[in-house]
């Protein structure tokens, strides 16, 4: 592990892990989308699935839609803009892809005399990143809707635009106030904080300071605005299948089924980043880069590897968490008409979120003395 | 080198971008090249460690102010734009000249006076921190009135924009 | 490492660019969007004199630029908005009165 | 002039009116199926009762003549019992199959069932059955067990055409209609026992199973069969096509008209309809282009037809009208013809076979519009040929343009040799018409014409009664009115008389109206539904 | 007027019952109160799936009926696929009155008459197509047939195709079908088409409908 071969293990190892948990996880929500809902639905959900009679709780499934989706015709309306109407579920895509790069999954790793930080790209803006990325990504969506030279993509995508523009509002407000806490817009640095204790002079080292309990109200706007950035239901009104079917009415085929993706994509950015940001990224309480050191006193010790693997487990675990609860949500609470989503974003979360950083600063002028 | 590389090849995206911009007939082709006129220009930035601006580059200029061009472009679907007779068609034949020569004068100015003086070495103060220290001490006056002014804006294009209730 | 000449350099062709998108568009929103070509170039100009002369100073203009474009355009699309819901039809050379 | 009061309503009617017609005059429908207006009474059917004052039994309203000072009542109570009762009477043998039968939907039987019928039948005792679907004529099919021996067919027989073929067979409920042994019902009217068949007794052969009733649309119309101008109602099933074998044209039924044909029509008009949905239907504008005929555009064939008539003298052309044609299509081909200074014109061409004429209906012109096209003036000038001679001259080369309308001129009485010599001799023949025939197969311009149950238009019959007839269907195929045809044709020939630019049939007669002194005073508004004469 | 909108509009009125209390507007209870509901589905229903796939199979998680292999029983009063009825002699019943045809709201049945050889038959269906891509299953036909020929009662409902043209179902086919049996399940086979090659040549009969352009089928006329 020298020399060029080291240097491009340690540049794209990360990247690659990166690539593949957040593709699959994509992929395989299809799959949990669909069991998810029917458990809760009393239905059994996909089921049909097989190969050779095998049908494995129906994990066929994203396997057989990629399949249909890939031969289908692949259809294109008329008037459409061909470059646009090609190049809109790409772009949707691939900024969901990237949002992910700077959400770090562990602590720096050392091996065989490097140093590697456990993150697709280091960055100091690491937040700001993923917020651009993610708002980025509402280009596929109206460049789709105006591609399509249909009316109904064309209100989808203006939809999107107005949601995702008062969503981010919202977003980076909410964050300020975790950026305040930790003193940081490294998400690495970020999640380096939430393994401090807790206000040590009260609590001792019981409690780590993860962000959902330094800024629980943070943490709800984060996760309502992040919600409505990956336009899923509650905040569907991009698509509003009951009304206008949405930005991607006339796409068909894989295209289609990327813009399905992308979704999912987000939904694993924003599990990524409340996991980074609020629930400790992947910290794991009271371990230590030596080892496990518990308030009682007692201490297990771990090699470097060890704990490395704990904490990279720990955070797809959370990850894994967050993507239930969100999947729990999408199932559970009706939409939201097109106005109230809008007035919930600007006269409900964002003026909120500066509430909140008013109040932390507040509280970090006191706390800091 | 690899840096060398890196600007020639976003400098050829920038320049590119802004001539599609200007001469492409579809507004919202040209809103789109200039998302990407942005991101690049968002790219130099990383290569001088502008990170923060960077980032806010993208997410001010490329996720607001361009989501906001095509959100307008969209709503008013101006599709029979520049088709009738150009009433300054001279204009048209003049602005080339025109802008060869501002082209020229910038670049005399340039090698006149700037880059001729001693280049004082390049201790990269970039970060965020550094700029958020200048930005409260330093600039602390201008940016509350640039907070006056976004607050003046929002309220302005409001009145613009509400339609009276008839 | 890549000389700052040459980013200024490239914000002058930009600039440039933007000026001659201003003078030979008719569409207001083509022309909002020459402009900020413009403030962009000037943007890059300021990161790459900061840059030289070694301070952050140029990166905080940067910002307050920002702020003002972000402002700018916002009044400014209210403006072209308002203008289209009066007149159907969007030509800058149409717009020669003061009221409307 | 007695005046009487029906149902409270005082009217006057003429002498010798019996208390149907009197109750129709009040406004009062009197159920009745034996009594006919064209026909003897016969006071078979018993349905017509009424309540006269101070008689003390309801009478027959056909066999009653209205006197002065009666006091009539249609609908007592006792005349309604009276109606229920003999309904009940009727259907005792009447077999209760409407939805098979083909006259429901226009069944008096039906109706008057659904009126004023018992709806819960006393009778259950076998009915008497009676011969079905019998045959009595090339027309008409007789279902013996639906009749009600209401003898309309046998009276009608009797006193109409006098022929006699029908009457009434057996005693008690096993009378039946039939035919007199060695006849059937062939004569040239026969069809008329259909229409004045209350029920389902009498169908026609033709129409039997091909539409149900309410599946029809209506349009008045006039028999283009011959000269006399019978006022017809055209049946068209349009709703459903894959009924009437794909026929647009269902059947045809006369409409009364007191002055022409009163309810009756030939069996000749009645059954002449089928070429209006023929294959042989003319559908595009036809070119020939060297020698070969190619379907095109309106718009080319005119410029084609306007090219060719500009670019002959006016000697040179020769135009073979045809009485089958409108008033309208006449009077626009005139000013076209007067526009190009065109002297050689006539429309008789004489047939093969002479007509068949009778002192009741038929006339020997089989046109409808002979009198018209006199009158609008298609007529050989002085200076010009008559149709025969414009032939001749063809023959000879000095016509070179022929333009014929609709007579399929080698079907005449003329030898087939000369009219071919003709037709080959003419440089430029057009043909405008609405069926192929051997005369359209030779010419180089086929203009496609509508049939005259496809657009509106007005006949002028032998008498000198112009009569409107209406469009019962849109045109086949591209076909277009006659009179649209010809102002394209004008228009083309940059023509500034406003008849060419007329929109509707009724402009062209208003025009015509304003010409021909004939004319003068008509409007379609004052033509109506059964027409006015020409001024002698 | 001021403003029409607000006059009708429920939530504008504060005080309407239907607006939402304060902690309503909050949302955040109620929607925990939500998702506490459903999360405990969740895991009820989770628990009652993974019994079941370790083999107990006492508590069934799901209602739902696995459908090509499970079927709910039919109401025998459901209207599923037509058939003709039969006489003893096997011709149909239909005397192709046109009744069905008649009271179609959907214009799906195509009757061609004929004579019938037995003058006290008279009529009989030359042609009889049920086009069942316009059928509605509003059963208006059965409920007009005087003959008691026109059945709604075969249980099928599995008649998809891959063209129009196998969706149009002849005599012949309507006549071959049986009736469903007591708990409603088809006693037919399958019906016959299922499915016909696109390309392949229609019966003469259908033709007639859809061969004619519509404009000259027409609509009123113009009087």
């Amino acid at each position: 592990m020298n020399g060029l071969a080291g240097d491009l293990a340690a540049a794209f190892g990360p990247v690659a892990f990166v690539m593949f948990v957040v593709l699959n996880l994509g992929g395989i929500l299809t799959w949990v989308e669909r069991k998810q809902s029917a458990i809760m639905q009393d239905r059994i959900g996909a089921n049909r699935a097989s190969i050779f009679g095998i049908r494995m709780f129906g994990l066929l499934h994203p396997l057989a839609d990629a399949i249909k989706m890939l031969t289908k015709e692949d259809f294109m309306p008329a008037r459409a803009d061909r470059l646009l109407f090609t190049l809109a579920p790409f772009v949707s895509v691939f900024f969901g892809l990237a949002a992910f790069a700077s959400i770090p999954f562990g602590d720096t790793l050392r091996i065989a005399g490097r140093e590697i930080e456990l993150q697709a790209v280091t960055l100091n803006v690491g937040i700001l990143y993923v917020l651009a990325m993610l708002s980025l990504g509402v280009f596929g969506l109206m460049m789709a809707g105006w591609a399509s030279a249909n009316n109904y993509a064309l209100l989808g995508g203006q939809r999107a635009a107005a949601l995702m523009i008062s969503a981010e509002i919202a977003i980076g407000a909410s964050i300020m106030g975790v950026v305040m806490v930790y003193g940081s817009l490294n998400m690495q640095e970020i999640a380096r904080g939430q393994g401090q204790p807790l206000l040590p002079q009260i609590f001792g080292s019981w409690i780590p300071a993860w962000g959902l309990l330094t800024q629980p109200l943070a943490f709800f706007l984060f996760l309502t605005a992040g919600i409505a950035t990956t336009k899923r239901v509650p905040f569907d009104m991009p698509e509003g299948e009951s009304e206008i079917i949405g930005y991607f009415v006339e796409y068909s085929g894989m295209k289609f089924g990327m813009f399905a993706m992308a979704d999912f994509l987000e939904t694993v950015v924003v599990a990524g980043m409340t996991t980074a940001l609020f629930l400790g990224g992947w910290q794991v309480p009271y371990l230590q880069a030596g080892g496990f050191v518990f308030p009682w006193g007692a201490t297990v010790g771990l090699p470097h590897l060890a704990v490395v693997a704990l904490q990279v487990g720990t955070f797809l675990f959370k990850v894994v968490v967050m993507l239930w609860i969100l999947m729990l949500i999408r199932w559970t609470l009706p939409r939201f008409r097109y106005d109230q989503a809008m007035r919930l974003g600007w006269l409900g979360l964002f003026p909120l979120s500066i509430l909140n950083i008013v109040v932390t600063g507040f509280i970090l002028l006191v706390v800091s003395g | 080198m690899g840096s060398v590389i890196a600007f020639w090849i976003l400098a050829a995206l920038v320049v590119g971008s802004a001539v599609g911009l200007v001469v492409r007939r579809n507004p919202i082709h040209g809103a789109l090249f200039l998302v990407v006129n942005l991101g690049g220009v968002a790219a130099l930035y990383l290569m001088m460690h502008a990170e923060f601006l960077a980032a806010a580059q993208v997410i001010v200029y490329a996720g607001a102010i361009a989501v906001l061009f095509v959100f307008a472009i969209m709503v008013l679907i101006p599709g029979k734009e520049e088709t009738g007779p150009d009433p300054l068609r001279a204009q048209r034949w003049l602005a080339v000249p025109l802008g060869g020569f501002l082209a020229l004068e910038i670049a005399l100015v340039l090698r006149s006076t700037v880059f001729t003086t001693s280049r004082s070495p390049a201790t990269v103060p970039g970060g965020v921190e550094a700029v958020g220290r200048l930005l409260f001490t330093d600039y602390l006056f201008p940016f509350e009135v640039t907070s006056f002014l976004l607050l003046a804006a929002l309220i302005g294009v409001m009145a613009l924009t509400k339609r009276k209730a008839s | 490492m890549v000389p700052e000449s040459h980013y200024v350099a490239l914000s002058a062709v930009l600039f440039v660019i933007g000026v001659v998108g201003v003078l030979i568009r008719r569409n207001p929103l083509v022309i909002f969007m020459s402009i900020e070509l413009m403030l962009n170039a000037a943007n890059l100009a300021l990161v790459a004199f900061g840059q030289r002369h070694g301070t952050a100073q140029g990166q905080a203009l940067v910002f307050f630029v920002m702020c003002v474009a972000a402002a700018e355009v916002a009044v400014g699309l209210a403006i072209i908005v308002s203008i289209f819901r009066m007149r159907r039809r969007l030509s800058v050379d149409e717009l020669s009165l003061m009221r409307w | 002039m007695p005046r009487l009061t029906i149902n409270g309503k005082e009217v006057e009617v003429p002498a010798g009116t019996n208390l149907i017609e009197a109750a129709r005059l009040a406004g009062a429908e009197v159920p009745h199926y034996c009594y006919h207006p064209g026909l003897s009474v016969a006071g078979q059917c018993r349905l017509c009762m009424v309540d006269i004052e101070k008689v003390p039994r309801p009478q027959v309203g056909c066999n009653t003549l209205a006197t002065d000072g009666m006091v009539v009542n249609t609908e007592t109570e006792r005349v309604k019992e009276t109606r229920r009762s003999i309904m009940e009477f009727h259907l005792i043998n009447h077999p209760l199959d409407c939805p098979v039968c083909d006259q429901a939907g226009e069944c008096w039987l039906q109706i008057y069932y659904m009126k004023h019928g018992l709806y819960d039948p006393r009778m259950t005792d076998d009915k008497v059955h009676k011969p079905k679907a019998v045959p009595l004529g090339p027309h008409v099919m007789l279902d013996a067990e639906r009749c009600i021996l209401c003898s309309r067919c046998v009276r009608y027989c009797d006193e109409i055409t006098r022929t006699g073929e029908l009457g009434i067979f057996n005693r008690g409920d096993h009378s039946e209609i039939g035919l007199f042994p060695g006849t059937t019902l062939e004569n040239k009217y026969s069809g008329n026992v259909i229409d004045i068949c209350p029920v389902g007794a009498l169908t026609d052969r033709d129409f039997r199973f091909q539409v149900r009733v309410w599946y029809l649309d209506r349009a008045k119309s006039v028999c283009p069969g011959c000269a006399r101008g019978c006022n017809i109602e055209i049946h068209t099933s349009q709703r459903r096509p894959h009924h009437n074998r794909g026929r647009r044209v269902a059947r045809i039924k006369p409409r009364f008209n007191a002055g022409v044909n009163q309810w009756w029509i030939c069996d000749a008009g009645r059954y002449g309809f089928p070429w209006i949905d023929d294959e042989s239907r003319l559908t595009t504008p036809m070119m020939s282009v060297s020698g070969r005929s190619t379907g095109t555009t309106w718009d080319e064939v005119v410029v084609a037809a306007a090219r060719a008539l500009r670019g002959h003298r006016p000697e040179e052309i020769g135009v073979i009208a045809s009485p089958q044609m409108a008033n309208e299509d006449l009077f626009v081909l005139r000013r076209l013809l007067d526009h190009l200074r065109v002297l050689q014109r006539d429309t008789r061409v004489l047939p093969r076979e002479p007509g068949d004429e009778d002192d009741f209906l038929l006339r020997a012109d089989k046109n409808p519009n002979t009198r018209g096209a006199e009158l609008v003036g298609l007529v050989p000038v002085s200076g010009g040929l008559d149709a025969r001679g414009i032939l001749a001259a063809a023959v000879q080369k000095r016509i070179k343009l022929l333009w014929v309308f609709q007579h399929d001129l080698l079907a005449s009485a003329w030898p087939e040799s000369e009219v071919h010599a003709a037709l080959a001799g003419a440089e430029c023949v057009i043909f405008q018409g609405t069926n192929a025939s051997g005369t359209s197969a030779r010419a180089h311009l086929v203009l496609p014409s509508a049939a005259y149950a496809e657009y509106d238009g007005t006949f002028t019959s032998f008498e000198g009664r112009v009569q409107r007839f209406r469009a019962a269907l849109p045109p086949l195929g591209e076909a277009l009115p006659g009179w649209e045809i010809l102002a394209r044709v004008g228009r083309a020939l940059e023509a500034d008389d406003p008849v060419f630019r007329a929109e509707r049939a009724e402009h062209a007669f208003n025009g015509l109206a304003a010409a021909v002194p004939a004319f003068a005073g008509l409007s379609y508004r004052a033509l109506g539904d059964t027409g006015l004469m020409v001024r002698s | 007027m001021a403003n029409r909108y607000a006059e009708s509009n429920v939530p504008m009125d504060r005080r309407h019952p239907s607006r939402m209390t304060v902690r309503q507007r909050f949302y955040l209870v109620e929607v925990l109160a939500g998702l506490r509901l459903t999360g405990v589905r969740f895991f009820a229903n989770m628990w009652r799936h993974t019994l079941h796939a370790v083999g107990i199979k006492a508590a069934r998680g799901a209602v739902t009926i696995q459908y090509p292999e499970e079927r709910r029983p039919y109401s025998p009063r459901l209207r599923s696929l037509h058939r003709l009825v039969r006489r003893e002699d096997g011709s149909p019943r239909c005397v192709a009155c046109m009744m069905c045809e008649t009271v179609c709201p959907a214009h799906c049945i195509y009757i061609v008459a004929t004579e019938h050889p037995n003058p006290d038959i008279e009529k009989v269906p030359a042609r009889f197509d049920i086009d069942l891509g316009k059928c509605v299953f509003c059963g208006y036909c059965v409920e007009a047939c005087p003959e008691d020929a026109i059945r709604m009662d075969t249980g099928i409902l599995e008649f998809a195709s891959y063209s129009r043209a196998g969706m149009i179902y002849t005599k012949e086919m309507l006549l071959a079908l049986e009736p469903a049996q007591a708990d409603g399940a088809p006693t037919s086979p399958v019906p016959i088409p299922a499915d016909r090659k696109v390309g392949e040549p229609q019966p003469e009969a259908r033709r007639a409908d859809m061969g004619i352009p519509r404009a000259e089928r027409g609509g009123e006329p113009q009087p």
